[in-house]
């Protein structure tokens, strides 16, 4: 087999130092009527790489691929191009077949990148401090929720119904464990989010309210009267962020006070990769890092007092406190931080803006376009790079006949709000620097053909 | 072009220079100092182009009247700079490439780059998770492959995809538990958990909403199954096991201890993050676990990354199957698939617990792991098995003798060598001899984990190591275990050619700089 | 999982474990030893894999009687092994991703990764070079589009672009000439060289038949126009020029020295080698010039990978082209290209010289240098020369002070700094600073060339260099060139920190050892 | 630009320091009719990596894929498995970045490697030496026959006709210029190879005798009598290998006694990208190895006594002996080396006899199959992956028709000899590890319709 080092000569050696005269005598605590006895049956043996290789290319191409057709889908994850050498980076093989930094001496690598990606982070979304990335934006959207109750002792959360609906299902499925009352409702097809509910439901009682910023349905709106109405209440503000390129052009949450703001981190630096891996984004205010869930690297010196970096508030963590940890993380999505952080570099602030300019410019001119469709009407009045359009016929049947013309449309509210009155003839669109004038083109041209 | 027209020849020179060891830039040859990007970029600098006429921001934005007016502060970086940046960064690290990684229940295996390759083919890698499903085949094809690979390696009834990671799947499997109790009215609040289990287990554990009580390990380093019986009862909603061990051992009254959690109407959750020590050799399902999750980032070699991403998917017992999250893979008769998502779940799954991530799990790692699997075939994963246990009984049989086993008598090791810092001179411990080997050119063991053991030193080599590895490695151990006992204070100022000596952990939690911030920039060129 | 429970803090501890320096590994943390393929791998180790069931060699071979009867004695290591083996060589090199690599006339720039991925995609790296024509209609216009810029960037009629580097492209356009003059019945048996020439020069003319003539420089370090003249006759077939040249410099006669040579019956051959500093601000098309060789292993940044492989295409004056080798790429008007190959030479490129390689010269790197191109643009190559150029003055102000710099009076170099030892103390040497550099974490510069100063220094920084990275090294030679005048003995101890210390290359070469032989082992072990 | 680091307040701030006012008065050595102002007009400026990648993808496409066809060319390429790790290990930033290297101390991973690549390549060929890489196959046979001619200092080579014809022209090209006499001739289609012949040509002038094994019909003949006449009579025998994998299975040249052994390793390590780069194999004897062209790796030890390579026998070399130098090679192809050396090291002699084992034994099965063909007929007695069809028409057209039916059937003699009578119904046909059964079936079904 490729990959294994030991001959039978070095097999048998081995054995015999270890005074076993065979291998199963290694195995004796496993008792005999459990220890299976030659390859489980019925199962293929080893395979050659090429055999290999050609069996996933073979399952990979029954995939379609985004790039090989006009491809407009976003709702959480987004299609932007990452320069190569973001790839070659993340496959240096020091960083790639290296563990968490827990020894910091020969590690300065990965702690350095995760300081950075840390600083990077925290000032995108305005804030002080960030960790060192969770699962996705999902899981960080809960463990948010869960810091916000730690810190406020409160277990009530307002969630707004622009957040992703995956989002809140996570985190309706922990809150039945773990006894948060969560109070969540549906987006309308309207141009208003619903911040006036938001700040309705508020109360003494309320540990956060969580609001998406851009929405679900793409809209963008100001989070300061929310920041302010829990505030007065004794609460926190989380904002989660799906698409942070957005930031390169909008006020960023943290400015407008959230307290803690979490989000996908895909869009920058990694792959779509039909849903993982991504990279969870988790920032917060300093006074409030001692209850943050994840890795933090910091600053500290060495024997000689050169700078240097180590994994660091680690009381917080469940290999120190055990079941007192703030979370149960332990493995999180550092390469994808790598990738995230390589990207946010090579593009600097001026790259930046001038990306989400592109996006923003692209979106804008889709838009218009497609809401001169007869029939066709676009729902919001603010977006950055993904809006949402009413047909008159019900969207998801209408992305499947797309498909049929080579096209993917966009993502229907019919996928993700199956069943829900109402949203029906939703479709979420988003249009991204790679959308080119022809992608454009064709999206109008088959949209019209289908809802006609 | 370079000649030497001088026909100088080297002469032994004198060590003066490496003494005082002092470059002008600080650099050590390859050795390179690399600054912060907030030290070398600038927010005018980036590293991207866009093209010429490219639309920008038409008159009318569409942003709701939230423009950004405020500098964000990200420096950026010309190409050049930024892959001389992350190359030097690299270049500080330690890796499995490099060399031994003997890091005790992490199982630091050869990543194949055929893996790397595979999750590149545009087929998986750009694909988007909401894309219609009748585009998707091909990875929904990949999910349900690798699923059915690990039923069978397991021997269970049904697997969970999603879960992000191992911890991630511990709180998976002890959902799937707390829902099948509670769909039966039975609201225990407590899961057993040894002393020497993972902290993860515990965290989880409390995570799910559960009261966590510790129960005591045997002398022989195994779970105390008479404790473990006196404290079984109405209450206990789960005990978790993790098997083999983190001493290293094989937990051989695993099934009477299903038996008796069964048998008192408890749920027996295993930590498979040991798996690599018996796959393809003895398959859970026949021990009476209800669930496991399975680290494809160890047992199936995807990338550890500096951790992570992984992926922990957990197999299902019979009993536990119908409680499962979304989404999930269904396959039809005639070979198409199909996620079973919220809106169908109702019909085919109406128990499920809920949903544990926004999208569909590590794709990413799924296609790694599939490759990894097929690549070594049901008769290549035994082999593993029995190699990373040989592995491992050859560093405990080569060590024993000069390090302290504490329970290398009661027979052989799994995947991994478990030692203690006894009979080290009083001033000297485990931490002066990992940070020793680190010179040596090796990664240091696992420290002072498990808890139950004194300056615990757990070594897990891994089959993807050959003999000279292990025989250098042996060595090296062997030479500063003799100076830890003779109490050599040198091994004090270990590591001494790393890229940074001994750093103040103490100082960085007391005073904690997690950002960088300008006003350090005087600070830090000090 | 590792904690630190003792809360030990570092203080201050003593150097000596460095001064003494030994491992038992001989391992330096993260500079690793690493042996020979033939130490660690064995004849029956494989790290390939086959399919069950492959057929394997039928009862009646067809080898003609000769199969293989002896072992050939080829190591194989597991590919856990040998991507370690690899990596921890890698390790031991420098390299333009890890620092400045100012090696004069090598240009050795940033290689954006973008054109190693374009280079792989499969319609270019899967393609056979005797596929039917109508099959690699892609490959041809890759070929014909990057001829088209080369033409236009430099401003000549024709271009040849199989020659597969530097030199091959300096051999192509020799043999142009010869088959010119031959073809007017003119043979002329010369070929004169400035001494400053890079050694492929006089080596190509004598590997083209030719005999080399040196002509002198002046003191302003180009080519003595009169000298020049004086030598001009009708045995003359060619001048070969390098411009810039090799001591940094641009030829401004450039002009008078091709309307001379013209004059005398002869052709003008320029060493394109430093086109990098021109390229986009002057065409050498109007400078009288009739073949040049481009190395897009230099100014178009394919990479050099440790020696090659390269690319060195020939741009050639009207009166060359009909002479150009074959086979190349015919556009026709629909659009679609055709390869003139021997067999349809005699309509459409009756005069050709011959075929100089097997196929169609260095696809691989085509591809790369047109990704290069299209990105940069007319706009960006400008900048490229103009940052090229300014990096270089900025490096020869910033030195001319502390190092002897023959030519800085007479005005500003192009791409490159040419420094002396003069004013070292005497046992001090050019070898002996460059050393130093290594020590302090840069590539040394080009030593003792060009040979017509003394202890030359050529430094070529290349425009992909920040200005923070020039004024390090700036700094790192300044102390460094101080030390040296003041004969500091420490710098001959130097590298301190390298892989290796210096060394003895005269032994290498008075018994070659150039091949592994088993016997060594036991003298290697020693 | 996003490779430029200069920002133009760097380069105000440099062109100050050198005490210019603008950076053309840098260039002021260029005349000024000669100096262009502006970006050179009509070309196109600086393009974002998005449109560079999709403009080279488009053209990409526009070639047929060796992968993605029923695939049998050969003829001095071949197309093998390359493992995933060898891409991986040439990518290493320390190897693909690096120079030749001149400065061992930091050079020690590229001087090791060509150290182990000498050592493989001697073996494989049974010689004493080889060096560091030629530019390929071509160009390494007519280094090698001016090597002969060095040594013996004759000028007459004798060449067989199974040399490749491409080699043949190279060499043809090169002796017009140095007046070697070439002694050539074409092949014929038949089972022998032109032993006798070139037995009969040697003479008291004869520098060389070039041989190909196995030759460009795929003919494999013993080198030994051939050896046994040139030595005899005084000079050198000098082998070409453009398929190294065969010597997996046949005796090496070496042991046949060729004095010089030069070949093409493409088919070890290196893909097939349309003819380069490629990498050019050269090996002799131990007493020849002052008059070798091209870079060696040596042996020999540090200040410290440590063992370690370096660049050697440099006076042999152009920058040292200038005019006088043995060749003007300078750059050679030293990553294609690497990755020659890489996967050989990963084959190891076991897997190189499996490779080889599994090539002959596919081969056979194709030859004999195809020879089943009504009207087709098998040249070769002898033959390792690859052989000679006389099919009953003329073979390139053959080869378009194939083309059209989605097959890359082979090589046509057409292709290689335009024009020379009895060859046109000549076919090559390669068979390695990659053909699968079903593509050896298609190319029987395709080559049935178009000969019928
Ligand atoms: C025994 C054990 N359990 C659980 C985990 C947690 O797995 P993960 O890091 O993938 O969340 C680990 C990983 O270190 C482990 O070693
Ligand atoms: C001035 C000059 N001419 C010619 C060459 C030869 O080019 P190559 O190495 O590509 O054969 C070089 C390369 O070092 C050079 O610097």
């Amino acid at each position: 087999m490729r990959y294994l080092p030991l001959s039978d000569a070095d097999r048998s050696d081995m054995l015999r130092l270890v005074g076993a005269s065979t291998i199963d005598e290694l195995f004796r605590d496993v008792p005999g009527e459990a220890r299976l006895h030659g390859p489980i049956a019925g199962l293929p043996m080893h395979a050659s790489e090429m055999a290999v290789e050609r069996h996933m290319m073979a399952l990979s191409r029954r995939n379609m691929v985004a790039s090989d057709v006009p491809f407009f889908l976003g709702c959480g994850a987004y299609k932007h191009h990452i320069p190569a050498s973001v790839d070659h980076i993340i496959q240096r093989g020091e960083f790639l077949t290296s563990y968490t930094p827990y020894q910091p001496e020969i590690a300065q690598g990965t702690l350095q990148m995760m300081f950075e990606f840390q600083t990077q982070v925290a000032r995108l979304f305005g804030c002080e401090v960030a960790n060192a990335s969770m699962y996705d934006g999902s899981t960080a959207m809960w463990e948010a929720i869960l810091m916000a109750h730690r810190i406020t002792r409160r277990k009530k959360t307002v969630i707004s119904s622009g957040v992703h609906p995956h989002y809140v299902s996570v985190a309706k499925t922990m809150a039945k464990f773990t006894e948060d009352a969560l109070d969540t409702a549906l987006p309308e097809l309207v141009a208003e989010t619903d911040v006036e509910r938001l700040i309705g439901q508020i109360d003494g009682e309320t540990s956060a309210v969580v609001v998406q910023y851009p929405d679900i349905l793409g809209r963008i709106a100001d989070l300061a009267p929310i920041a302010e109405a829990v505030h007065s209440a004794g609460g926190l503000l989380i904002a989660v962020v799906t698409e942070p390129v957005a930031l390169g052009m909008i006020r960023s949450p943290g400015e407008m006070g959230a307290d803690i703001v979490v989000g996908e981190g895909q869009s920058i630096g990694v792959g779509l990769q039909f849903g993982g891996p991504y990279v969870g984004l988790f920032a917060c205010r300093e006074k409030h890092v001692r209850q943050m869930p994840g890795r933090l690297a910091g600053e500290t010196v060495d024997a000689e007092g050169k700078r240097g970096f180590v994994l660091t508030l680690s009381t917080r963590e469940q290999h120190i406190r055990r079941e007192k940890a703030t979370s149960n993380i332990c493995t999180s999505s550092v390469l994808c931080a790598l990738a995230f952080t390589a990207h946010l570099t090579l593009l600097g602030e001026e790259g930046l803006r001038q990306l989400a300019s592109v996006n923003h410019a692209r979106a804008c001119e889709a838009a218009e376009r497609l809401a001169a469709i007869p029939g066709v009407e676009l729902v919001n009045d603010s977006f950055f790079n993904e809006f949402t359009l009413k047909l008159p016929i019900e969207a998801r049947p209408a992305v499947h006949a797309m498909v049929e013309r080579g096209v993917l449309g966009g993502v229907s509210l019919g996928r993700l709000y199956p069943g829900i009155e109402g949203l029906q003839n939703g479709l979420v669109v988003a249009v991204t620097e790679t959308a080119t004038n022809e992608d454009i083109d064709a999206l109008e041209a088959k949209l019209k053909e289908v809802v006609r | 072009m370079t000649v030497n027209p001088s026909g100088w020849r080297p002469t032994q020179p004198s060590n003066d220079a490496i003494a005082d060891g002092h470059t002008v830039t600080g650099n050590r040859a390859l050795m390179l100092e690399e600054p912060l990007i907030f030290e070398i970029g600038s927010t005018e600098q980036t590293g991207v182009d866009f093209d010429h006429g490219l639309p920008t921001t038409p008159k009318s934005s569409r942003l709701g009247g939230l423009e950004r007016n405020r500098a964000i502060g990200l420096p950026g970086l010309s190409e050049a700079e930024a892959v001389r940046h992350y190359t030097r960064l690299s270049r500080q690290n330690y890796a499995i490439d490099l060399g031994l990684f003997p890091l005790g229940s992490c199982t630091m295996k050869h990543n194949p780059r055929l893996n790397e390759k595979v999750a590149r083919f545009p087929g998986f890698a750009d694909v988007h998770p909401l894309q219609p499903q009748e585009t998707v085949q091909g990875a929904l094809a990949v999910i349900s492959e690798l699923a059915v690979w690990l039923l069978e390696l397991t021997g269970m009834y049904g697997v969970a995809m999603s879960p992000k990671a191992g911890a991630h799947g511990e709180l998976c499997g002890l959902l799937c538990i707390r829902a099948a109790l509670e769909a039966r009215g039975d609201a225990r609040e407590v899961v057993l958990v040894p002393e020497s289990a993972h902290g993860t287990n515990p965290a989880t554990a409390a995570f799910a909403g559960y009261r966590v009580e510790n129960i005591p390990a045997n002398e022989a380093g195994r779970v105390d199954l008479d404790a473990l019986k006196a404290r079984l009862g109405p209450d206990v909603a789960a005990v978790m096991i993790t098997n083999p061990n983190t001493c290293g051992l094989f937990e051989p009254d695993m099934k009477a201890i299903s038996d008796a959690v069964h048998g008192a109407g408890g749920f027996v959750y295993c930590d498979g993050a040991n798996f690599n020590a018996i796959v393809g050799k003895v398959r859970p399902g026949d021990l009476g676990i209800d669930a496991m999750h399975i680290n494809l980032h160890k047992t199936f070699s995807t990338p550890h990354g500096g951790g992570g991403p992984g992926s922990g998917p957990v197999v299902l017992s019979q009993a536990l199957s119908p409680f499962g999250p979304l989404p999930f893979v269904a396959r039809h008769g005639d070979g198409t698939f199909r996620l079973v998502e919220e809106e169908n779940a109702s019909e085919e799954h109406p128990h499920a617990f809920g949903r544990m991530v926004a999208f569909h799990g590590q794709m990413g790692m799924f296609t790694r792991a599939l490759a990894y699997i097929l690549s070594h075939g049901a008769d290549g994963l035994k082999q593993v098995a029995e190699d990373a246990v040989l592995n491992a009984n050859y560093i405990l049989r080569s060590l024993e003798d000069v390090l302290d086993a504490p329970f290398a008598k009661s027979g052989p090791c799994m995947h991994e060598a478990l030692f203690s810092d006894k009979g080290f001179a009083d001033d000297v411990n485990t931490l002066d001899l990992a940070k020793a080997l680190i010179d040596e050119g090796f990664h240091p063991m696992t420290m002072y984990f498990p808890l139950v053991v004194h300056g615990a030193m757990l070594v897990e080599p891994t089959e993807t190591e050959s003999k000279a590895s292990l025989d250098q490695f042996i060595a090296a151990v062997r030479s500063i275990a003799e100076r830890a006992k003779a109490g050599d204070e040198s091994l004090k100022a270990a590591p001494v050619y790393a890229p940074r000596r001994r750093l103040d952990e103490t100082l960085a939690a007391r005073k904690p700089i997690l950002t960088y911030r300008e006003a350090q920039a005087a600070q830090a060129a000090e």
